[in-house]
């Protein structure tokens, strides 16, 4: 019965397409902690996230609740993407499902070089973009292809991290504060890709704490406060509405 | 002649020129930004003044004595502390505990036998270390395990941590990356204040301008390993090759 | 009520020795290893020492009790108490050997050790008995120390030792393989290496051998190759193997290896030879025993009467012949007993005085001397050579010669066990 | 009280009446009865509790503060028995300067040791320990012999003559403690039960006190806040101004005095020492003390030592016969059952159960014995904060 | 010149034991980051599965024969082995002195579903965990198997010959003109050598030409975020400790003709094989293996009688000695990569 396409549970985005990603009720815990407590929200497809809070709000627990790591843990709801039981799977089966994470610490795994975390992600089926393509699109990355990865600087590695998610073929992208650490350009740059990816097809999800720019590339924003979701909708009445920002996102 | 005297500092990594030739003077009891594209070389030019990397060439003075050639932890008990890009802190201590091991350090110095001593009898330092969490307002977190926390407040931590140690020159690679808006003001406020309650000479790479703009008193920007211009906050805003090479067209 | 001792934990007072048994039973500790290597040496000591508390109650065939010259034997126990016994692990290890025997002194009230099976052990549980004031009746230990240099007035060895390898083997050797002979040795690299590597070469030169080299090797070592090798690089046509237990299974092995038995030197066959042969461990060197020579203490197939009581009566309870260590360790149990009963007193003083220079028979072995001077027993020592045709996993060895007492006795001050200085001491009591 | 905070000060209570009523709590079983076998409160295996006790807290400062795990420890335990019984072969038969000099000549070689092996980390300087441990052991085994007594070791023997202990001629040394005889006991039968009071023992009791006590005092130093810091972040501190050297180099040379202190005591409670307590299973033994134990808590590695001396010195003494005398109440096939299935894990079989001991404990209690204990002590709370709940209802 | 060259085969053979127990750790130890020290017990597992089936090829039926007499002086039993009866007495004993190298194939199944359960059973759970809990939970294994072993087998070393082919020795005299019976080397140890040889060589070809030690690598560095990238890393895992396994269990298997095997042989060789891994390097493959030949052509040179002569003692602790200098003065061994296990 559950492995039917989930109807649509929360009624504020009922009005719109069907949704591509649900969330229904998840409660995460790191240890004892409860962390992410009953939150709900629904991607469409195509569709750019941001998913907005304070810090230690739980975005970061919700982000990995979905992409299935080990910890936290999901302990109750249900997360579906595409008619497919996200909360049954590990995380290497939701990645072979379509999600991807780009981690807030951007992961580069120690000794491995550039070109070797790229061929890391095109191991297990499905494959997106080749080697040839990501390397046009981060020309940088091509340059230092074979440098150990851990040892470029933070933007570079940030994009690492990012074209390694491209390097497989998904179906939603969860990005864990994108822009930290990058300059100016380069978040210019990657506000770019992020569109170019958009226009892919491919559904986002992006954390970020410069929120302004998380809101303006995004078509709606939940926003998460210790735990619960106090806000969801779209994502340009945030930023027009100064009361809605001071009060949960203080700008 | 500024507290700081870089001069003509340079590194390579196998064929890469990380750095080249860079000179910097920081000017005591200033807040000194350095800016510049992803993978500049920012970072790496700190490493170099804290020891964690040795310049091919040049050379770094702070206070008139060499920084080169000396250990890490010499070179902080000279004045100097820093602040990583990614969190440093001691995962496995409370937050507390976080704070009062740079409280010894700087009572202690690099090492003393304290073995017999009992750290709750500490109460100078522990007073002294409750005060630095308040400013950060963590003093609530006090007891937390610290590899426990959320990114940001790793972060606000890790500052907390170098502040308390009242250091002469404070090097921050990127404090407020992550940090939420409202605790990044707070930030901007607390470093303000340290300011002007104490002499204290800071160095900061950040990629927020709102935070560099904020706080800086003159600016470094640094591409491709040299330094491409030194000036005010002011000029630098408007100077047409930082505008290109960094700021992107739609800044400010 | 409350009773404060002075002296050791273990005396009992008002006896005047330590552990005097109460009631109607008396305890022995049997501590043999149980765990490490000799682990099956060990439960063979252990098969051996059930079997003479059996006979010493009155069951079973009665063994040995009725082919042993003295006859204060008679099945009712020791001095009319039956007996009973504690076990303990050695693991070959002399800490943990003496923990165990302190564990069996202080816990069990044991009133004689006895078992071991490596002479490190025995010495430091010979020292330990000495200290605490109890009998320690050695089992398999071969070094010239346990009754050279360290002897102790409290401890007592059947076995024979490094000396008596050597003089026993020597003539023939001699008579096998000439006199005009140049030894190898690899010696393993600690106390009881020492001595027999002494002993050998003595024993050996006297006969007209020259001794090319001695080499030392580790302990540890499992792969003597490196050790075998450069013998081809010498004129030396004998290698002898002063190797015990696993080193002696592993190097045998190699130097068969390594083709040395099919090796001609000076018109010579090229030999080798163990001086210390464990019929259990040769069982792990397989067929490369064969037609080599060394030394046993005691063989299942002597055919004197005693030997013969014995392996019936360990035969039928156990199924396979016994082992030297058997013996050597059934033997012990039956000799304190009997000096016990001989003494009319459980006091170790009364006991050593008893065995000191008791002499009998019908323990195999022949006639055999308990010496006063130095606590170790005299008497004939079996050559035995690697049995080409085994008619099973027991037959291994074959007693090519039983070297006569006489021709390994040795003086008391004699230089290789400890000379003019080594003394017994005092006999302890303990209390 | 002692410069501790209340909930220490608790702890090393509890040890304190732990250690001295141990002749009771360890022989819980009349002597006589079939349990009488698990009774553990004889000197030897006492003393033995607490002299590993002292070597597994000293080994628990350097691993389980600063995380460095050394696998040569035994090592200094080694050094410091051959060092006590000179003194008694030479000096005195007092054990004071015997232990004295245990403390102080681990302590040279352990920072000998230790210079050159925290030039390493990780495994690195695992095995570089390891590594000096095996030289010591094999040299001590071998060549050393004139100075060791190579494989059966060193005792005190009639013609020693110690330049300030005046022996008759051929009598054997005891060690004593001005004058008070190591084996010294009172005997106390009360019904069925007798319970012996060792001087020896209480003598290493009070020393383990005493060390388990500068241990805790140095668990709660800012110098143990500095080890546990250099286990956490070596990076963090050398930029907070700190030298990590020192501080790993002092606790190793601590721990290495703790090892070399258990070995002096050793050869006080019994006059012997041989090379193979330098062997490396000797430095596993104590590493897997700590573990079960629980690495880095206070009691942890004495519970850890306390557990595995007792299995190797009791259930190796269980045998065949004992164990039918235990079922004998049973029907005689089911006796012979019952028998055959346990007799795989007692006496010569003790290292099977040792071994599923260990297996079982660290994965049903990740933190040792430790955890164990504070599972147990929470259950209890959580019932009594139940029954609490629960009385204002009724 | 001849000693030299003896020795050299002496330390290339040793090496060769070193290597392979060695390549196996690194397997497990280096590159999934797990300290096992189960790892000797399952090189001794595959010993014993030579004796096993050593046994199980010489399986007989007793007949007594009148003529004979056993110890107690009753009939002689007299065991005949079953494929005597089959095969007849020259190709069923042929069958039976070649159960070592039948082992080999024997032992492949075996090892595979030691290593196999070890992994999943117990192993899996203990990636996320300390060191030290690792080396408990592995050395109570460890010992747990040892006993089982020691339980059916008994303490004492079995004999396991060579097939009788590969009795006695090579002789290298001869081929450069030396004098006979000089410069010998036993067939079997050459054997072992160029066995060692081709398992080196194919499991650095499957690593090398797969990617599959570039995932288990990435795995061990941080699983989580390769798990993120769509790999099981876990079923990998498991595999590459069943190649572990199985390279320690046919090293094993080969070395029971050199020596005979024992319960305890695998805790002989594991102080040992660790030291040779991390002089290699942690998770350098080509480190252990290098490292394993350095430290058995160094054994085999120190045990010579003239340098035992010069420095007493040095045959006792030339490995430790070697091991001490390299570690010094190259901080992450001959081929380390950095930040493998240092914390
Ligand atoms: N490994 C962990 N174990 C226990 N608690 C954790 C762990 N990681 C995070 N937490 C806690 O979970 C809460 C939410 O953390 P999370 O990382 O999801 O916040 P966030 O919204 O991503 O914050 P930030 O913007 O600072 O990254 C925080 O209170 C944090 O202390
Ligand atoms: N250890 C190293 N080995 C090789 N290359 C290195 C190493 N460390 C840094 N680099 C390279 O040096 C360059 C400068 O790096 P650095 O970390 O200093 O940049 P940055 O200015 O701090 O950039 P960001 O703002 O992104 O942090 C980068 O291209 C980086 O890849
Ligand atoms: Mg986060
Ligand atoms: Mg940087």
């Amino acid at each position: 019965m559950l492995d039917e396409k989930p109807f649509n549970k929360n009624a504020n985005n009922a009005a719109t397409a069907p949704a591509y990603l649900s969330v229904w009720n998840i409660e995460s815990y790191y240890g004892e902690s409860y962390i992410v407590q009953d939150v709900s929200f629904n991607v469409h497809e195509g569709e750019i996230l941001a998913l907005l809070g304070r810090n230690g709000a739980g975005k970061t627990t919700t982000l990995r609740t979905i992409a299935r790591m080990d910890n936290p843990e999901l302990r109750h709801g249900e997360i579906w993407l595409d008619h497919k039981p996200l909360h049954k799977m590990k995380s290497y089966e939701a990645s072979q499902a379509g999600i991807a994470l780009v981690p807030e610490d951007r992961r580069i795994i120690p000794g491995l070089t550039v070109e070797e975390n790229l061929q890391l992600a095109q191991i297990a089926p499905p494959i997106g973009w080749s080697l040839e393509r990501i390397y046009e699109l981060f020309p940088r990355l091509g340059e230092r292809r074979k440098q150990d990865g851990v040892t470029l600087s933070g933007g570079e590695q940030q994009m690492l991290a990012i074209a390694r998610a491209l390097a497989r073929d998904i179906k939603v992208l969860l990005l864990d504060e994108p822009y930290e650490g990058l300059a100016p350009v380069i978040v210019q740059e990657i506000a770019k890709t992020l569109s170019i990816i958009r226009d892919q097809g491919i559904t986002t999800i992006i954390v970020e704490q410069n929120a302004v720019a998380a809101l303006k590339l995004a078509d709606r924003a939940v926003i998460l406060d210790t735990g619960s979701v106090v806000y969801d909708d779209s994502a340009q009445k945030v930023l027009e509405d100064e009361k809605l920002r001071a009060q949960y996102l203080a700008i | 002649m500024g507290i700081l005297e870089v001069k003509g500092v340079g590194k390579r990594f196998g064929g890469l020129q990380a750095l080249g030739n860079v000179n910097l003077s920081v000017e005591e009891n200033t807040v000194h930004a350095i800016i510049g594209p992803n993978g500049a070389g920012k970072s790496t030019l700190l490493n170099c003044l804290v020891g964690k990397l040795i310049p091919d060439t040049g050379s770094v003075m702070f206070d008139g004595q060499s920084v080169l050639g000396r250990k890490p932890h010499e070179i902080n008990q000279m004045g100097i502390s820093r602040v990583f890009q990614t969190p440093e802190i001691f995962g496995d201590l409370t937050v507390m505990e976080n704070m009062l091991i740079p409280c010894f350090a700087k009572r202690d110095g690099a090492f003393r036998m304290h073995a017999f001593e009992q750290v709750f009898h500490e109460k100078e330092l522990i007073e002294k270390a409750e005060q630095m969490l308040d400013d950060v307002n963590m003093l609530d977190k006090r007891n937390m395990h610290s590899a426990s926390m959320s990114r940001g407040d790793k972060r606000r931590l890790e500052m907390a941590m170098c502040l308390v140690q009242e250091p002469k020159l404070l090097l921050l690679d990127e404090p407020t990356a992550g940090m939420a808006r409202a605790d990044t003001n707070n930030t901007i406020d607390l470093l303000k204040e340290i300011k002007q309650k104490r002499d204290i000479t800071m160095c900061i790479i950040e990629h927020d301008m709102h935070v560099v703009f904020s706080l800086a008193e003159r600016i470094t920007v640094l591409a491709q390993g040299t330094p491409l211009v030194e000036d005010t906050p002011e000029n630098i805003k408007g100077n047409p090759k930082v505008q290109e090479a960094y700021l992107g067209e739609s800044q400010h | 009520t409350p009773t404060i001792f002075t002296g050791a934990v273990w005396a009992g007072a008002h006896t005047g020795f330590t552990n005097a048994p109460q009631g109607d039973t008396v305890t022995l500790g049997f501590n043999v290893p149980q765990t490490g290597p000799y682990a099956d040496e060990g439960a063979d000591e252990l098969r051996a020492y059930e079997l003479a508390v059996e006979h010493l109650n009155g069951g079973g065939d009665g063994g040995m009790i009725n082919t042993f010259s003295s006859k204060t034997l008679d099945g009712t126990g020791i001095n009319g108490k039956r007996v009973e016994y504690v076990t303990g692990d050695t693991q070959t290890k002399s800490d943990a050997a003496r923990a165990s025997a302190r564990s069996m002194i202080e816990k069990d009230g044991a009133i004689m050790i006895t078992g071991g099976s490596s002479s490190g052990v025995a010495v430091a549980v010979q020292a330990l008995c000495q200290e605490a004031g109890v009998i320690f009746m050695a089992g398999l230990t071969h070094s010239n120390d346990t009754t050279g240099k360290d002897r102790k007035a409290n401890g007592f060895r059947h076995f024979f030792n490094s000396y008596m390898s050597g003089a026993a083997l020597a003539p023939v050797l001699a008579n096998a393989y000439g006199t005009d002979r140049k030894a190898y040795h690899l010696t393993a690299d600690y106390n009881w290496g020492y001595t027999t590597e002494e002993a050998i070469t003595q024993a050996t030169e006297a006969m007209g051998w020259e001794t090319v080299n001695a080499v030392k090797t580790p302990l540890t070592q499992t792969d003597f190759s490196s050790y075998i090798a450069p013998v081809l690089q010498t004129d030396a046509d004998v290698l002898v193997l002063n190797h015990y237990g696993g080193n002696m299974v592993n190097s045998l092995t190699n130097a068969v290896q390594f083709g040395l038995r099919d090796r001609m030197v000076n018109g010579k066959n090229f030999e080798i030879v163990v001086p210390l042969y464990s019929r259990l461990m040769a069982r792990g060197a397989g067929a490369n025993v064969k037609g080599i020579f060394g030394s046993t203490n005691w063989h299942w197939s002597l055919q004197d009467e005693g030997s013969q009581a014995f392996t019936r009566s360990f035969g039928t309870k156990y199924g396979f012949p016994p082992s030297q260590a058997a013996h050597t360790c059934y033997v012990q149990t039956l000799l304190y007993a009997d000096a016990v009963n001989r003494a009319g007193s459980f006091n170790p003083c009364a006991v050593a005085e008893a065995l000191e220079d008791f002499e009998f028979d019908g323990l195999g072995n022949g006639p055999t001397l308990y010496r006063g001077a130095d606590h170790q027993c005299f008497k004939d020592v079996l050559v035995v050579r690697g049995k080409e045709n085994p008619t099973s996993e027991f037959d291994l060895l074959e007693v090519v010669e039983i070297t006569p007492v006489d021709q390994v006795t040795y003086a008391p001050d004699h230089p290789q066990m400890g000379g003019a200085e080594a003394t017994l001491g005092e006999c302890n009591p303990g209390a | 009280m002692f410069g501790l905070n209340a909930k220490d000060t608790t702890l090393l209570i509890i040890v304190a009446i732990l250690t001295m009523l141990a002749p009771f709590i360890l022989n819980p079983f009349p002597e006589g009865s079939d349990l009488a076998q698990f009774n553990a409160g004889y000197p030897d295996l006492m003393q033995r509790f607490v002299i590993f006790g002292i070597f597994a807290i000293g080994f628990n400062i350097l691993f389980g503060l600063t995380g460095y795990l050394s696998f040569g420890h035994a090592a200094f335990l080694g050094v410091g028995s051959y060092a006590a019984i000179w003194m008694m072969k030479l000096l005195t038969l007092n054990v004071i300067p015997a232990i004295i000099m245990s403390i102080v000549f681990a302590g040279l070689f352990a920072l000998f040791v230790g210079f050159i092996s925290l030039r390493r980390s990780g495994i690195y300087f695992s095995i570089l320990t390891l590594a000096f441990a095996q030289m010591s052991y094999a040299l001590a085994y071998s060549v050393l012999t004139p100075i060791t007594g190579g494989e059966t070791g060193l005792q005190l023997k009639s013609t020693d003559s110690p330049l300030l202990s005046n022996l008759a001629p051929g009598e054997i040394g005891r060690a004593n403690l001005f004058g008070i005889d190591m084996r010294t006991s009172y005997e106390l039968a009360v019904g069925d039960w007798l319970f012996t009071f060792n001087a020896g023992y209480y003598i290493a009791a009070l020393v383990m006190l005493i060390g388990f006590y500068v241990s805790i005092r140095i668990f709660r130093s800012p110098f143990g806040m500095m080890l546990r810091a250099v286990k956490s972040n070596q990076q963090r501190m050398n930029y907070t101004g700190l030298n990590s050297k020192p501080y790993t180099l002092a606790a190793f040379v601590i721990s290495g005095m703790y090892a070399g202190l258990a070995g002096g005591l050793m050869v006080a409670m019994d006059t012997q020492v041989g090379p193979e307590r330098m062997f490396w299973t000797a430095s596993g033994e104590v590493v897997l003390m700590a573990i079960l134990g629980g690495v880095g808590t206070l009691i942890g590695p004495v519970l850890g030592a306390g557990l595995i001396k007792y299995m190797e010195n009791i259930i190796s003494k269980i045998n065949s016969t004992i164990l039918h005398d235990w079922f004998a109440f049973l029907p005689d096939g089911l006796e012979d059952a019952v028998v055959f299935i346990l007799y795989p894990f007692i006496g010569k079989g003790w290292h099977l159960t040792l071994g599923i001991v260990f297996m079982l404990v660290v994965i049903f209690l990740p933190g040792g014995l430790v955890e164990g204990g504070q599972r147990i002590a929470r259950l209890f709370r959580r019932k009594k904060s139940d029954d609490a709940a629960k009385t204002p209802a009724e | 010149m001849d000693a030299i060259i003896l020795q050299t085969l002496n330390g290339l053979d040793k090496g060769s034991a070193y290597a392979l127990i060695a390549l196996g750790l690194t397997l497990i130890f280096g590159t999934l980051g797990v300290v096992n020290f189960a790892h000797g017990a399952l090189f001794m597992i595959g010993a014993f599965c030579a004796v096993t089936l050593q046994r199980i090829l010489s399986l007989s039926h007793e007949v007594i024969d009148e003529s004979r007499k056993d110890f107690l002086g009753n009939p002689l039993k007299v065991d005949i082995p079953y494929m005597h009866e089959w095969l007849g007495p020259d190709l069923g004993q042929a069958v039976i002195n070649w159960s070592v190298p039948l082992a080999i194939l024997f032992s492949i199944p075996i090892m595979i579903a030691v290593g196999y359960a070890m992994e999943r059973g117990l192993i899996k759970h203990f990636y996320k965990r300390p060191h030290a809990d690792q080396i408990l939970v592995t050395f109570g294994l460890a010992i747990v198997l040892q006993e089982i072993i020691k339980y059916f087998f008994g303490a004492n070393p079995i004999p396991t010959p060579a097939p009788p082919a590969f009795n006695g020795s090579f002789d290298f005299g001869v081929l450069i003109g030396a004098d006979p019976f000089t410069i010998m080397y036993p067939y079997w140890r050459l054997v072992y050598f160029a066995f060692a040889m081709i398992l080196i060589a194919a499991v650095f070809a499957f690593l090398q030409f797969t990617t599959f030690g570039m995932v288990v690598r990435a795995g061990m560095a941080d699983r989580e975020t390769v798990g993120l990238l769509g790999i099981n890393i876990d079923k990998r895992f498991t595999v590459m400790f069943a190649i572990a396994a199985c390279v320690a269990g046919l090293a094993g298997v080969m070395y029971t003709p050199i020596n005979s095997p024992n319960y305890h042989m695998g805790m002989d060789f594991l102080v040992l094989s660790f030291v040779v891994v991390v002089v290699g390097g942690m998770g350098s493959l080509p480190g252990a293996v290098l490292a394993g030949f350095l430290l058995g052509i160094l054994e085999s040179f120190a045990s010579m009688a003239e340098v035992i002569d010069i420095i007493p003692g040095i045959n006792q602790i030339i490995i430790y000695l070697v091991a001490i200098v390299i570690l010094l003065t190259r901080p992450r061994g001959l081929m380390g990569r950095k930040g493998v296990m240092e914390e």
